[in-house]
Formats: structure tokens, sequence, C-alpha cells
């Protein structure tokens, strides 16, 4: 096993320790202002994690770029889709009338 | 490793399809059934079919989505029924049907090669290098051509339905907020520029018309999504000769070669006149997705009793 | 070594079908819509992960298309359930 | 036990599952998702069959028949709730009921 090896299972793994959190986080959390921490944090780092890990046994330089370019565009989507969800549930409670700081 | 992993997969995709069927709540149905296709693609991409991952992932995650989510806020948003979801008498046939069918696939020969070596052999006659695009716009020509009249027809229903002439006039959703106009404008040009790389792709590995068709078709959703009329701002004529330039092309192809070689759609020998075709039929697919749903929301014009 | 990354992607889907029960709890809409979104995250981490084990790298170009649209379907939830809110405060 | 049957019985169960949600539930946004499951099942039916593991590589026929089927799918999928629009308008319901309500109105 080379050392790239090693660095790419390490990587890999530690993202998955992630994602894992980020599971337990959207089951465990109480309500879906605390969920959308599991979505744009947790998993977000994991995905980074794993591209990571993946760069190093990825071989050519476009097939690397194509890597790089998933993280930030995954990024992009799921905090503008987590501002999405954030804003509307906050509409929903202020027209139902109830106050949630 | 393979195994377990095409178990879990299978084993997945099923419990999310009985969840789906079985559940009483019509978002929750929604929800399932984006998630059943991400699985679905993991599963494509499991049988080594990516073209169909790619396409997968544009419609499932893209288009669908948009489709049904839309329906959800139109139609109307009665709760479920109370009693269950699938009666028994309906359960006991299924079975049974089940069982048939999944004791006919065990008498599937394991050898059973299917059209692979006769696609191998045809490849040198055609220009194309990729076997799934030479399958579709060479050997089997016919059912690509046709396969662009169903989208055609599909669109001329909803124009029939909605009792409308052009997707111009259609119903704008409400501008999106800073923050939608912000992604869109930096996710738009990326999308446009994977669909013609993947047109591109099309001629030695896996891409082409449709995969490049359905990513541009959901770029110009999302588009519209942001409040621009994307396709709408086009003028009618426009429109209409995008909708029909590919179902026109191989029209123009099958009457060429018939004069020529005298059999319709026969091999074209350049290049180009596949290039042509194919790059006639990526954006009438996209065409025709995203007026499919530009037209759907909102009321009909007019309203008969 | 591609043993461990579909390993990996395994994991993964696993992660999805545990997700899954919030999908299924729910209480409200947007709780489901939380869950699919972070499905979309995981699902383009699998697919990455697979297109390394099975060698095919042009999977990484659905992964792509996962990362960029999946968006969309929030989109969509958004516009309507507040069209809808707005309908039915109308009347 | 391999890949192919693996896949293949999931196909048939989710072709058998999406025939039961289409018979069993009243409400057309549902039987449209059902229609889906239904060509899910088809399209992993052809494809399993394709799969060859070994040296030959994948049959691209079927491949090319499921790509062109996916596109289809989805527009049948819009033009089919596009139709269940215009009937929620004129009846008022989105369901379809084994007893049909007096429409008069």
């Amino acid at each position: 096993m080379t050392i790239n090896e090693l660095l790419s299972v390490l990587f890999c793994l530690s993202g998955g320790v992630f994602f894992l959190a980020g599971t337990a986080g959207l089951i465990r959390f109480p309500d879906t202002y605390s969920r959308l921490h599991a979505l744009t944090k947790a998993d977000n780092l994991g995905l980074g994690f794993i591209v990571l890990g993946l760069i190093f046994v990825a071989g050519s330089l476009p097939e690397t770029i194509k890597l790089v370019l998933i993280w930030p565009l995954a990024m992009i989507g799921s905090s503008s889709a987590c501002y999405f969800i954030a804003n509307h549930v906050h509409r929903l409670t202020r027209n139902k009338g109830i106050t949630r700081d | 490793m393979n195994l377990a992993f095409d178990l879990l997969v299978g084993l997945s995709l099923v419990w999310v399809a009985w969840r789906i069927v079985g559940s009483r709540d019509h978002f929750q149905a929604v929800v399932l059934f984006i998630t059943f296709g991400l699985i679905l693609s993991l599963a494509w991409t499991r049988l080594q079919s990516p073209d169909i991952a790619i396409a997968e992932a544009a419609v499932g995650a893209g288009l669908a989505g948009v489709l049904f989510m839309d329906a959800l806020g139109g139609l109307s948003s009665s709760p479920g029924s109370p009693r269950p979801a699938v009666p028994l008498t309906l359960l006991f046939p299924c079975l049974i049907l089940a069982s048939i069918m999944a004791i006919a696939v065990l008498f599937v020969p394991e050898d059973f090669l299917g059209l692979i070596p006769v696609v191998h052999g045809a490849l040198t006659d055609t220009s194309l290098e990729y076997p799934v695009t030479a399958v579709l716009l060479d050997f089997r020509a016919y059912d690509t051509w046709l396969e662009l009249g169903v989208l055609l027809v599909a669109v001329l229903g909803v124009m029939g339905i909605r009792r409308i002439g052009s997707i111009s006039g259609s119903r704008l959703p409400a501008p999106a907020d800073p923050v939608g106009r912000w992604i869109i404008r930096i996710l738009l040009p990326i999308m446009v520029l994977i669909g013609g790389y993947l047109l591109w792709l099309g001629a030695f590995a896996p891409g082409g018309a449709f995969q490049g068709g359905v990513v541009l078709a959901a770029a110009g959703v999302m588009l519209w999504q942001a409040g621009h009329p994307s396709l709408g701002l086009l003028p009618r004529l426009w429109w209409i000769v995008l909708l029909f330039c590919g179902f026109l092309s191989f029209l123009i192809l099958a009457f060429w070669s018939l004069f020529h070689s005298g059999r319709m759609l026969a091999h074209p020998e350049n290049k180009l006149w596949i290039l042509g075709v194919e790059y006639a039929a990526t954006i009438s697919i996209a065409t025709c997705l995203i007026s499919l749903v530009l037209a759907s929301p909102g009321r009909c014009r007019v309203r008969d009793n | 070594m591609n043993t461990f990354f579909l390993g990996m992607a395994l994991f993964l889907v696993l992660n999805i079908l545990a997700g899954l029960w919030r999908v299924l709890k729910g209480p409200e809409p947007a709780d489901r819509m939380v869950a699919a979104q972070l499905f979309g995250t995981t699902g383009v981490a699998a697919l990455l992960l697979l297109a390394q084990a099975l060698e095919s790298p042009v999977i990484r170009n659905a992964a792509l298309l996962f990362a960029l649209l999946t968006v969309m379907a929030v989109l969509a939830f958004v516009r309507n359930t507040s069209y809808r809110d707005k309908h039915n405060n109308d009347h | 036990m391999n890949s192919l049957l693996i896949y293949s019985i999931t196909a048939t169960s989710l072709f058998t599952i999406g025939l039961m949600g289409l018979a069993a539930h009243p409400n057309l946004i549902r039987k449209i998702i059902s229609l889906n499951i239904m060509a899910g099942g088809v399209f992993l039916f052809l494809i399993s069959l394709a799969y060859h593991p070994d040296d030959p590589g994948v049959d691209p026929v079927p491949q090319a028949m499921v790509l062109t089927g996916i596109v289809v799918t989805i527009s049948a999928t819009a033009f089919a709730l596009c139709l269940a629009r215009r009937i929620t308008e004129i009846t008022g319901s989105s369901r379809l009921e084994d007893k049909p309500e007096d429409t008069d109105s």
C-alpha cells in the first residue's frame, strides 16, 4: 500500500464519520432549524473529505479538476437550499402567529 | 462485497417503492420518489450503464422533482384516505404475478449475450466509436426519430389541454429572491457547459443527444424558476422551429438517403450528417422538455361547463 | 483498494436508509425536504466512491449533475407551498 | 445467487409494487408516481439482462432503449400531470372514486 492510498483511506474514513454524524443529526435533532445544521455542515464536510481522499488516487489532472469542482458546487447547492427551507419555515411560523426566536 | 452492495441496493429499492405506494401523505410519497431516483442511479452505476445514470440524475433529481412539486401545489391537497392504502384483495394477485415473473427470471440462460456481438461487428460500418450512440443515431435511428415524435405529441397534447398556442404567455413563478438569482447565475453557465460537454462526449464515450438535451432542459427550467421566462422569450415561430428541428432533420436525412442509396435512413457516409442530426435532436429534446414544464402550471385559459 | 471504496459507498447507502426514517416520520414537509437534500449530498459522495471502485470515471459526470440539480426540487417546493399559503389566505 | 438475479428480481418486484399502487390509489398524482415506479422496474429489468460482468461488456441496445425510455417517461409524466390538473379543474377533485359523485354543478 503506497502512501497515497493510505492517505486516501484515511480521508475517506474521516469523511464517513462526518456523514454518520450528519445522519445522526438528521434523526436526533429536535426541530427543523437545527436539522439544517446536519445538512449544511456535517454532510458538506464529509463530502469534502471524501473528495480530498479520492484526489490522491484520481490519476489524471482533468479528473482531479472535475473532482475539485464538485465540492464547491454541492456546497453552493445545499447552502442555498438550506436558506430557502429556513426562510420558508420562518415565514410559515410567522404566518401562524407563533413567535419563535 | 459486490454482492452485498447489490443486495442492499435491491432491498432498499423495493422497500422505498413499497413505502411510496403505502404512505398516506402525498408530499411524503413525492420526496420518497426523489430518493428512489437517487438509489436507482446507484444501481445504474453498479450495472455499468453510465449513460443511464447521467440521464437519471438529470431527470430524477431535476425535472421529475419539479414536475411533481408543481403538481402537488396545483392539485388540491386533500389528505390521504383513512382506509389502508393497499387492499388485501389486491395483494394476492400481485404476489402471484411477482412470483411468476421471478420464476421466469430464473430461466434466463447464463451465457445470454443479446446483441453485443452484432453491435460490435457493425460498429466498423459507422463513423461513431461509442456503441450506445451508434445504436441510437445509426442502427436504430427509427426509434430515436419516433421518440422525438412522441415528445412532440406530448407537447401538442399539453398545449391542447391548456388551450394555449405558445409558451410565451405562460405563467411565471414569482421572481426568486436575491439568493435564488445569485445561485442560478452561478449554476446556470456550468449546466449549459456540462450539457454541451455531454453532447460532444457522445461520439466516443458515455454521453450524447439524450443526456445533453436533458441537462439543457434542466438548465432552462432552473432559469424559469428564477422568474425569467427562458424559452418564452422566443418568438412563436422560432419556438416552433426549435421544437421540430430534431424531427425534421431525421426526416430530411431519411429522404436524402432514400434518393442516394435507395434505402431510408441508411448509414450516412459523412460524419457531419450524424453530428448535425444529433445536435438538432438535442435542441429538440431540450425545447420539448422545457415547454412541457413551463406550460403546465396555472389554470386553463377557457373553462367549459 | 477498490473493495474499500465499494464498502464506503455501501456505508453511505446505509446512511441514506437510516435518514429515510426522517422522511417517514417527518412532522413538517420542510423536514422531509431537508432529508431529501441531505440524500443528494450523500448520493454525490456515493457516486464518486463508486466511480473510483468500478473504475469508470464518467460516473463523475452523474455526480456533478446531482450536485447541481438537487436544489431544483427545493426551489419548486418553496415556490409552490408559499403560493398555496397565499392562495389559502385569500379565501 | 448473482447480481443478475438480484437486480432482475428487484425489477419484477418494483413492477408489481407499482402496479399495486396504480390500482389501489384513487389519487391521480399517486397513480402517476406508481406508473413511474413501474417504468423504473422495466428499465432495471432490461439493464440487468444487458449486464455481463465478464469481458463482452454491456449490451448497448437495451441501454439505448432505456435511455429513450427515460425521456419518454418524463414527457408522458408531464402530460399525465397536465391531464390530472384538467380533471381536477372540471370535477373539483383530484381523486378517481369507484362510485362517481354527483357533479351537477
